[in-house]
């Protein structure tokens, strides 16, 4: 199919829908930063209004494209040799669902952003990188190759730097934007190896292409695990994790964004998109880092005490889970879960968001500091924010998996996936799905513990405040976030996950979920059950808390060394490469002095001191300087002799 | 052993002992009269070599002119002392140790050679009026370097009085 | 008038800093329009020229008899007027004009002795052009020194407190590496002859004789199909690595780097920016007009060697800017780092790498040329340029963070901008180099990924350093002296950025230009290498 | 064997190759007459000499064609031959260029006639030298250049001219003796003074023997102080320092060609077309690195203008000896191209070193800021300095690509890693000279002095400075009208 | 007449004594002496050798013009000693030093 008849098989509706999707979040980061300063507040209506004119477009997209031949369209990008490189969009139904969710999300963050943001000094920036970051990510949704993809990547990187260091006044801000790029620069670097592979054996970065392609497993292997590195940079997977909880430094909306619908979920998006590259063995090692992932971050959101983190690392726990499930061979499970991860998590990040909201106008009002995100200090919030509470205890269900919830559907389609998995594959595979469970029990621990720590109890330092709920434009999000997070969107049926989303985003295998429904949900219910009897413990672990060191150890052993390197080396090039200049500026000096002793006297001395040292050493200096005739000749006719006897010899 | 032989070796050893000597002369004046020695001796055996006409000029040129002029420079130059001249040596061992090698190598590239002789040496007499022929070479094959001898002893003495002159004497 | 577009391009700054030795010293402005007026002038003919170029082989040639000598028995020497263009030197030469343009622009703030610093500049100016169209070696070598000495004393007379050692030194390496270039220069023209063959022997400088292995006069010393040897390469390969060492200082190679650091300190804002985005190209054009076509079999031979010195380069550089504590000392080693990927990409001999290695040039041209401007704004306001006495700067100069934001994104490699495009193929011509034939391992390429690792570490961390934080400074400096941005500046700095991007989203008419090239240079240094192997 | 009367008429008909040389020797003695007449009018005998020198030069363009066909002269003690035609001509321009830059000194010169009749003294020492063939006319022409080069290293009168002279002295006879002791076995062993003789040759190659190598050894050593190169070069600095700026810029150019001349055809009969068992190649690169070396390493460090130069020549000594280590027919041509180039760049540095020297200015130091000041006179100076290191767009480079072009031939030719060397060594050594030859411009343009003067800068020696820096520009940018003049030379014995 | 290379020996034995003379001898007079040496011993030799070519008169003629030129060395010799003395005081070349100070 040539991709004129592509397009024709689409309306012209369509591709303008497509096109609006796509660059009506570009518009909005050019015309947001166009805004003057002096109307920056217009910028609030501006690209939340954009973001939903993107919405319906996508939305319409998604109507259009769902179930329907991929939509395909390619253009010479640029060419060299004989070989093109192209620039071009594939939309099939998990792309076009992704579309959709991405800039519903993203609408809804935007609304609830002109509440949270309110007077912010940088605005327009702020609402500017936000459309980037949606365009950058759409971007990888859609595009049909893997350079593309590549390309977006690195914008999603660097919108994302953007968005993190927003406050880059603070100090801390400006480190974790840093460091989260710097992260994923490591991880694109293996990507890009991968992409060197795929170009000198494919010849092409066409993802449909590679597809048809005859494949060699062994490159092939090493390519996908090249990818892969890509994955585990931007989908914080261990060891490249560490950048995600510090990534709160930055906005709340954008934690929502960017644990929601961008960056993160980006790489998850990319397995399941480049999956077919993933050899057997690949995908090993694909589910046993998910696995580590998932274990690592549920039990150091256990002893976290800032909200945020707790979430973020619940986030990592999560991506740990779609990993494993992709490779475990079921990216449907996968892409099921991020799509409901996408929707709850947003919903609590806005919720942890309103808190913080909530409590900094209140402490703006009475005049009192604390740390309003350490959960230490809080609690019994319920009355004073009971909407807030309402949304938080809905999202937390779905992400504790409850049944009746969105998290419970995708939680059990992984949970099935690997059953289905460990019982064909290798022995071991048992173990990926023994830790998976223990994740999702442990899941259920943190939820419940954060939620009853905020919100029940004693108030503590929150008791003089005047706290009022937020205003309606950051509820609104908010609630249509936690309508988004019941069941009834993925599947009719509350304990079968194998609703619309789940049997046509690919070629979805039927597992026989039955009995993995009714063991999940008891095991749910036990982990509620254990976490309510132990809801007053605390779980202090610096190892736990540090999240295991990963962080520590890679400033001490890879970022510590590598800038004593590059001292060692900015000694090195003064030191040696340049004092080899210098050295030769001295030999120079030297070479002088050897020829001044023809020209000159030194030797006077040296020859005569069979005669008397003491004698000459008198006329040594002086010697030094000036010349004396009968010496010149002396040498003249010296040489002459050497050279005559060397020459007779 | 012959009488021109005998004399050849005088000559020699008079050349060389004065030579020797002038190695060790402390005092200019001294040294002065031993290369008067020298070129006498030298003299002598341009005869014994068949060269009467050098022998004269040596004589008359050397001993006469160059040797008065070189006495007449001592006295000038060592008119304040007024006690003899006492003459140091400087770089005694290198000097004399590049001197000896001289020697050695020019000795032994020497003793390995022969020379090429264009006619029998014995078809020369002792009767072979060098001075004539001498003066017809100097007008003939040789009135190039002849005048140019010209020139360059005309300028050699422009240049002696530049150099010489009295009122050039500033100390700076 | 399309024949003689190359010499009017070279002749236009050649005469005007001819006429300006007439004007009297004491008129500023008379000198800036003098110079402003020939780029201008400049840049209408090369609109021309991009008008008449079509993309393939060497274009607008002019050729000329310039000295014809016979000597007899051993031949006749013959150097030629022989300039043209083609996908490796129109890229560069639009760049030298663009580059050029904006230097002039920045020179407004030279107030010292104008008279001689823009008669220096126009020289200059000339030469650059020169060395980038010149095909005859004579020719290329008298523009390759030609520039010596204006730059020399634009360093020396205008630079900053330690010029004299700066300038010193850029003379010397810079010397020693035209030295080696003029005895591998000897050598090749002894032994090259002009195809017609005919009697007497023609000794030609024409650097397409010379890339053609069957114009060596035959049991010559350079001749390829006799090989001698000295020592264990054959002489050829000497030659090559001759040319790779005197061009490697140009470029800069390490361990050949250190004049750039210090010249680059010293030097004043348009000297910089001349040096980085021009001077630092000759290096890399010579090795692929000159190095690799003439002597393909040593470049297949020793190409890795070229490779590894490359991406130590990109590494060593990288480290080192990292460890810099001067602002315009880590943008001259990120050049040394940047420099580093044109070494890999031309001695992957694929089309890729070619290609890859000229785009580089031509986008790092764009690029340190708006660093250094930017690392000018801060000397012109401060004189301060440490990077440790600033904090915070977000705060009171936004939009220059802005820009400083886009040239270091664009440096690091970020997709968008042309960086990306020239490192994104580099790589994969280095990598495929060995599947084609090419010398390079591909373990070469998998550890030049870690420069980009390197560059985002050091861009940022400066970037967090000097920018972000609370607005501090240190070293007897006054917030007053910073002043955001001002028009002239924002002139000067906007077509750059605007052309960074541009180049980095449609790199398409560049690289049309470029591929022909690219696709020739790849194809013969590979097939004639493999053929004159004995 | 001729008659007295053939040799008369054979002697008669020399002097029809011999003009330039004529004039030159009667103007000696018209200078030394008008000298004692016009005792007070030292711009008379100036302009006297400098129409005897231009006399000479119109003689020897006049005469240009003649020369083609070589011929002997006087018994073939002198050869009459383009190669010493265009040798004199050089020398001839440098004498003239000599007598001007003494009259631009204000200071009046003192024994003006004598100063003038010992120049052209000199320039017909040169004319005889270049054209020698005989080992008698060799001694006598270098010792009528090194008798009167004395005299005029001293010409300052001052305590330090004084101890140049003497120094001069003492070395340049001692070298001298030396060169004539070795003329004495080479004679004895080839029984006839002519060099060029075919029995000279046929000794050579017939009966090599180590006397004959030590001889020859001992002779090079005069024509090597000749030309200043090392190891027979500690005078060099301290003449070139003590003389005055116009006698330096003589020396440095005239007895220099004019030992070149003679040291070219010399050599040429020792290497005996390759038949020579000792290896003058050898000896020659060597004693041109060794010249490198010490010339350019000791320049490095000298603080006074004049004294850099002198090392600065010997270091061009040893390019100038590359030319003729190659052994090659072009050879030749290249080396009297560089040779020119040198002269005209050497004689741009002197003009303005002298011009500076009279302002006031003779150690590096004080030349700081100079070039801000006198303009003009810093760029001319510093064209010359171009020249001399050998970087275009200056004859200087065109030069030392042609002379090392031709030791690559020789290199490709006899395969001799000596040669390979020199070449290396060579041209790495312009690295090395360029550090030092850009000191004086670097004082000039880069260090801040403090001058206020008013500079008029169209004095005549600014058009003459301008005429030679066109001239060594046009060297670079049209090597082919010369390079096309000399490669009608053709130098045989 | 005595072989030719007993004429040479003592050539150079002059010759080698000229040298040592003219580098060790703190004194201008004896170091012209020492000169004298070294020319007398070069026309040792070109007599002798003449000796050895009786049909022509090379060496004599060589060895006369040497003679000549010796004169005019030791006239401007004797010169320079001359002002050397008047300006320095000395007749000890190397208390002439003062160039490159």
């Amino acid at each position: 199919m040539t991709p004129l008849d592509t397009l024709q098989a689409h309306s012209s509706f369509f591709v303008i829908c497509l096109g609006g999707a796509l660059a009506l979040p570009l518009l909005s980061f050019l015309l947001c930063f166009y805004v003057s300063e002096k109307y920056s507040w217009a910028t609030s209506v501006l690209a939340p209004f954009l973001m939903m004119a993107s919405t319906v477009c996508a939305a319409v997209v998604l109507y259009q494209a769902w179930n329907h031949p991929a939509f395909t369209w390619q253009r010479v990008w640029f060419s060299i040799a004989d070989h093109t490189f192209t620039a071009g969009i594939h939309v099939n139904n998990a792309s076009a669902l992704m579309l959709f969710v991405v800039t519903g999300v993203s609408f809804l963050v935007h609304v609830y952003s002109i509440g949270y943001m309110a007077g912010d000094t940088a605005l327009r920036r702020y609402f500017a990188m936000l459309g980037f970051f949606t365009f950058s990510m759409l971007g990888i949704v859609v595009s049909d190759n893997l350079l593309l993809i590549f390309v977006f990547w690195e914008l999603v990187g660097f919108s994302s730097y953007m968005l993190i260091g927003h406050w880059n006044e603070s100090p801390a801000a400006a480190e974790a934007s840093k460091r989260a790029f710097i992260i994923n620069r490591v991880g694109d670097a293996g990507f890009l190896i991968g992409l060197m592979l795929v170009w000198t054996h494919g010849h092409t970065f066409n993802i449909e292409a590679l597809r048809a392609l005859p494949l060699d497993p062994a490159w092939m292997t090493a390519a996908s695990l090249c990818i892969f590195c890509g994955v585990v940079g931007k989908s914080a997977q261990f060891p490249l994790f560490t950048w995600l909880p510090d990534a709160m430094e930055g906005p709340t909306p954008v934690s929502a964004l960017i644990h929601a619908a961008t960056m993160v979920t980006a790489g998850v998006f990319l397995l399941g998109r480049a999956h077919f590259l993933f050899t057997p063995a690949a995908l090993n090692v694909v589910a046993i880092t998910g696995a580590i992932t998932a274990l690592l971050g549920a039990f150091a959101a256990l002893s976290q005490h800032d909200i945020k983190k707790v979430l973020a690392y619940s986030t990592m726990s999560q991506l740990g889970l779609m990993v494993a499930a992709m490779g475990a061979g079921a990216p449907e499970a996968a892409l099921l879960h991020l799509f409901t991860h996408a929707f709850f998590k947003a919903c609590l990040f806005l919720s942890a968001g309103s808190i913080i909201h909530a409590l900094h106008q209140a402490q703006h009002q009475s005049h009192v500091n604390f740390d309003v995100q350490d959960i230490r200090l809080l609690g019994g919030l319920r009355k004073k924010l009971p909407f807030t509470f309402i949304m938080f205890v809905v999202s937390g269900s779905a992400l504790a998996g409850l049944p009746l919830f969105s998290g419970f559907l995708s939680k059990d389609a992984i949970l099935a996936a690997l059953v289905h998995w460990s019982n064909t594959g290798d022995a071991w595979h048992w173990v990926v799905l023994l830790v998976v469970a223990l994740v999702s029990f442990v899941t259920v621990l943190y939820t419940f513990r954060l939620v009853w720590t905020i919100f029940n109890g004693e108030e503590k330092s929150t008791a003089s405040l005047v706290v009022s709920e937020p205003p309606v434009v950051m509820r609104a999000p908010m609630a249509v976030l936690a309508l988004a997070s019941v069941w009834i969107w993925f599947s009719w049926n509350p304990f079968s996950f194998s609703g619309w989303i789940y049997n046509h985003i690919g070629a979805a295998k039927d597992f026989h979920g039955g009995f993995v429904s009714m063991a999940s949900a008891a095991w749910v219910l036990l982990a509620l059950a254990v976490a309510y009897a132990s809801r007053g413990r605390k779980l202090d672990s610096r190892l736990l808390a540090q999240g295991f060191y990963v962080d520590l150890f890679s400033r001490k052993a890879i970022e510590q060394p590598t800038l004593q390197l590059a001292d060692l080396t900015h000694r090195a090039d003064k030191k040696w490469i340049d004092g080899f200049l210098h050295a030769t500026a001295y030999a120079q000096v030297i070479v002088a002095n050897l020829t001044g002793w023809f020209d000159r006297a030194i030797v006077d001395g040296f020859v005569d001191g069979a005669a008397g040292l003491a004698k000459s050493i008198g006329s040594f200096t002086r010697s030094f300087q000036g010349g004396k005739i009968q010496l010149y000749i002396f040498w003249a006719a010296f040489a002459i002799i050497i050279f005559i006897i060397w020459t007779l010899l | 052993m012959n009488a021109p032989l005998i004399l050849f070796y005088f000559f020699e050893a008079a050349a060389a002992i004065a030579a020797v000597a002038l190695l060790f002369a402390r005092s200019v004046f001294y040294g002065a009269l031993l290369v008067i020695v020298i070129l006498l001796a030298l003299a002598g055996l341009y005869v014994l070599a068949f060269a009467e006409f050098v022998a004269v000029t040596q004589i008359l040129v050397y001993a006469g002119g160059i040797l008065v002029v070189i006495i007449f420079g001592i006295m000038l130059t060592s008119r304040l002392s007024g006690k003899p001249l006492v003459v140091e040596h400087t770089l005694p061992v290198s000097g004399g140790l590049v001197g000896l090698a001289f020697f050695g190598a020019l000795v032994y590239a020497i003793a390995l050679q022969t020379f090429p002789t264009s006619e029998s040496v014995a078809k020369t007499s002792t009767t072979f009026d060098a001075t004539q022929t001498v003066g017809i070479a100097l007008m003939s094959d040789y009135v190039l370097p002849f005048e140019t001898t010209g020139i360059l002893l005309l300028m050699a003495l422009i240049g002696a009085a530049v150099m010489a002159s009295d009122n050039a004497s500033k100390k700076i | 008038m399309q024949p003689y577009l190359i010499s009017l391009l070279i002749f236009i700054p050649l005469l005007a800093a001819f006429l300006g030795l007439f004007l009297p010293a004491t008129s500023t402005t008379s000198f800036r329009t003098l110079a402003l007026t020939a780029n201008v002038l400049q840049v209408i003919v090369l609109v021309v020229m991009l008008s008449h170029f079509h993309p393939g082989g060497l274009q607008l040639v002019e050729l000329k008899p310039w000295i014809t000598l016979n000597m007899g028995s051993w031949g006749v020497l013959k150097a030629s007027y022989f300039v043209g263009v083609d996908g490796l030197s129109l890229p560069l030469v639009a760049l030298a004009v663009f580059v050029l343009l904006v230097a002039t622009v920045s020179s407004w703030k030279i107030t010292e002795n104008v008279k001689g610093y823009f008669i220096l500049l126009l020289i200059l100016n000339g030469a650059i052009i020169g060395s980038f169209t010149a095909l005859d070696f004579l020719l290329f070598y008298l523009f390759f020194e030609f520039m010596l000495l204006p730059m020399f004393f634009l360093i020396a007379i205008w630079g900053g407190p330690r010029r004299e050692y700066a300038s010193i030194k850029f003379f010397l390496y810079t010397l020693l590496g035209s030295v080696l270039i003029l005895i591998v220069l000897i050598a090749l023209y002894v032994s090259v002859q002009e195809p017609s063959g005919s009697a007497p022997l023609v000794h030609s400088f024409n650097l397409l004789h010379m890339a053609d292995a069957s114009n060596f006069i035959p049991h010559a010393l350079l001749d390829p199909h006799h090989i001698s040897k000295l020592g264990p390469l054959s002489f050829r390969a000497w030659a090559f690595l001759l040319l790779v060492i005197g061009f490697g200082i140009k470029l800069p190679m390490v361990p050949l780097h250190t004049w750039l650091p210090d010249a680059h300190v010293e030097a004043p804002t348009p000297i910089s920016v001349i040096l980085a985005a021009l001077l630092l190209k000759i290096g890399g054009y010579g090795l692929a007009r000159i190095a690799f076509p003439i002597f393909p079999e040593a470049a297949i031979d020793l190409g890795w060697f070229v490779g590894l010195l490359g991406v130590i380069s990109i590494i060593y550089g990288g480290l080192n800017a990292m460890a810099s504590k001067d602002l315009k000392r880590l943008i001259a080693y990120s050049s040394v780092s940047h420099m580093g990927f044109v070494l890999l990409g031309l001695s992957s001999l694929t089309a890729e790498g070619t290609a890859g290695a000229v785009y580089q040039m031509f986008s790092h041209g764009l690029i340190s040329a708006m660093l250094f401007l930017l690392a000018g704004v801060l000397s012109d306001r401060t004189a301060n340029r440490t990077i440790a006495h600033y904090s915070g700067l977000a705060t009171k100069m936004p939009t220059y963070t802005a820009f400083v934001l886009i040239a270091f994104f664009a440096s690091l490699g970020l997709p968008g901008f042309s960086g990306f495009i020239a490192e994104v193929m580099i790589f994969l011509g280095a990598f495929k180099s060995s599947s084609v034939g090419g010398p390079l391992h591909e373990s070469l390429a998998i550890i030049a990924t870690s420069g980009l690792v390197i560059g985002a570490a050091y861009y940022l961390w400066t970037m967090q350093r000097m920018f972000f934080g609370v607005f501090n400074l240190k070293g007897q400096m006054s917030p007053e002296q910073l002043p955001d941005l001002n028009r002239r500046e924002y002139i000067m700095l906007v077509p750059l950025a605007v052309a960074v991007l541009v180049f980095g989203i449609f790199p398409q008419p560049v690289l049309s230009i470029i591929d022909p090239y690219a696709q020739h240079f790849a194809e013969f240094v590979l097939r004639s290498g493999k053929s004159i192997t004995p | 064997m001729q008659s007295f009367a053939e040799k008369l008429q054979s002697t008669a008909t020399s002097f029809g190759g011999f003009v330039p040389e004529l004039v030159l020797s009667a103007g000696i003695v018209i200078i030394v007459v008008a000298g004692l007449i016009a005792r007070k009018q030292p711009v008379w005998t100036a302009l006297l000499c400098a129409l005897v020198f231009l006399a000479s030069l119109l003689f020897e363009l006049t005469y240009w064609n003649a020369y083609a066909t070589p011929r002997g002269l006087f018994s073939n003690m002198l050869r009459s031959d383009s190669f010493s035609a265009y040798l004199r001509i050089i020398i001839d321009i440098s004498g003239l260029l000599t007598v001007f830059m003494t009259t631009r000194d204000p200071k009046p010169l003192r024994f003006h006639a004598e100063y003038y009749a010992l120049l052209a003294t000199v320039i017909l020492g040169a004319h005889l030298l270049v054209m020698s063939q005989s080992l008698a006319m060799v001694f006598l022409s270098l010792e009528m250049i090194s008798l009167s080069s004395y005299v005029l290293a001293g010409f300052s009168f001052s305590r330090h001219g004084t101890e140049g002279s003497l120094k001069y002295f003492l070395f340049g006879s001692v070298s001298s003796a030396a060169m004539l002791y070795g003329f004495s076995f080479l004679y004895g062993l080839t029984g006839t003074l002519d060099f060029s003789a075919p029995e000279f040759a046929r000794q050579l190659i017939e009966h090599p023997s180590p006397l004959f190598f030590v001889a020859a050894a001992f002779a090079l050593a005069g024509f090597f102080f000749k030309i200043a190169a090392a190891p027979l070069h500690p005078w060099v600095p301290d003449v070139y320092e003590a003389a005055p700026t116009p006698v330096v810029a003589f020396f440095a150019v005239v007895p220099k060609l004019a030992g070149l001349g003679v040291l070219a055809r010399f050599t040429l009969v020792l290497q005996a077309g390759g038949h020579a068992i000792f290896d003058w190649q050898l000896v020659l690169c060597a004693v041109a690195i060794l010249s490198l070396t010490v010339g350019n390493f000791s320049a490095l460090w000298q603080k006074n203008a004049k004294r850099l130069m002198g090392y600065s020549s010997v270091a061009q000594s040893g390019f100038l000896l590359v030319g003729i280590a190659a052994f090659l027919p072009q050879g030749i041509h290249y080396l009297l191209f560089y040779a020119s180039a040198y002269a005209v760049g050497s004689f741009i540095v002197f003009l303005y070193l002298h011009y500076f020297e009279r302002l006031g200015f003779s150690s590096l130091e004080s030349f700081a800021g100079t070039g801000r000041v006198w303009l003009w006179p810093s760029v001319f100076l510093l064209i010359g300095f171009i020249s001399l290191t050998g970087l275009p767009p200056t004859g200087g480079f065109t030069g030392k690509l042609f002379i090392f072009t031709s030791l690559w031939d020789a290199y490709q030719l006899s395969g001799k890693s000596i040669v390979l060397w020199l070449m290396i060594f060579g041209l790495l050594n312009t690295v090395v000279s360029l550090f030092y030859y850009l000191r004086i411009p670097f004082f000039a343009f880069v260090r801040n002095g403090k001058h206020v003067a008013t500079t008029n800068n169209l004095t005549f020696e600014n058009l003459l400075g301008l005429l030679l820096v066109v001239g060594i520009l046009f060297l670079f940018f049209n090597p082919g009208l010369l390079m096309g003049w000399i490669n009608k030379i053709n130098f045989a014995l | 007449m005595a072989p030719v290379h007993h004429f040479l020996y003592l050539g150079a034995f002059l010759f080698s004594t000229g040298l040592i003379v003219i580098i060790t001898k703190r004194n201008t007079i004896m170091v012209l002496l020492g000169l004298e040496l070294m020319l007398n011993a070069s026309n040792l030799n070109l007599v002798a050798f003449n000796s050895l070519h009786p049909g022509s008169l090379q060496g004599q003629m060589f060895a006369l013009f040497v003679i000549v030129v010796a004169v005019c060395e030791a006239a401007v010799g004797l010169a320079i000693v001359l002002r050397v003395y008047r300006q320095y005081r000395t007749s000890v070349p190397d208390h002439v030093n003062e160039l490159n100070q």
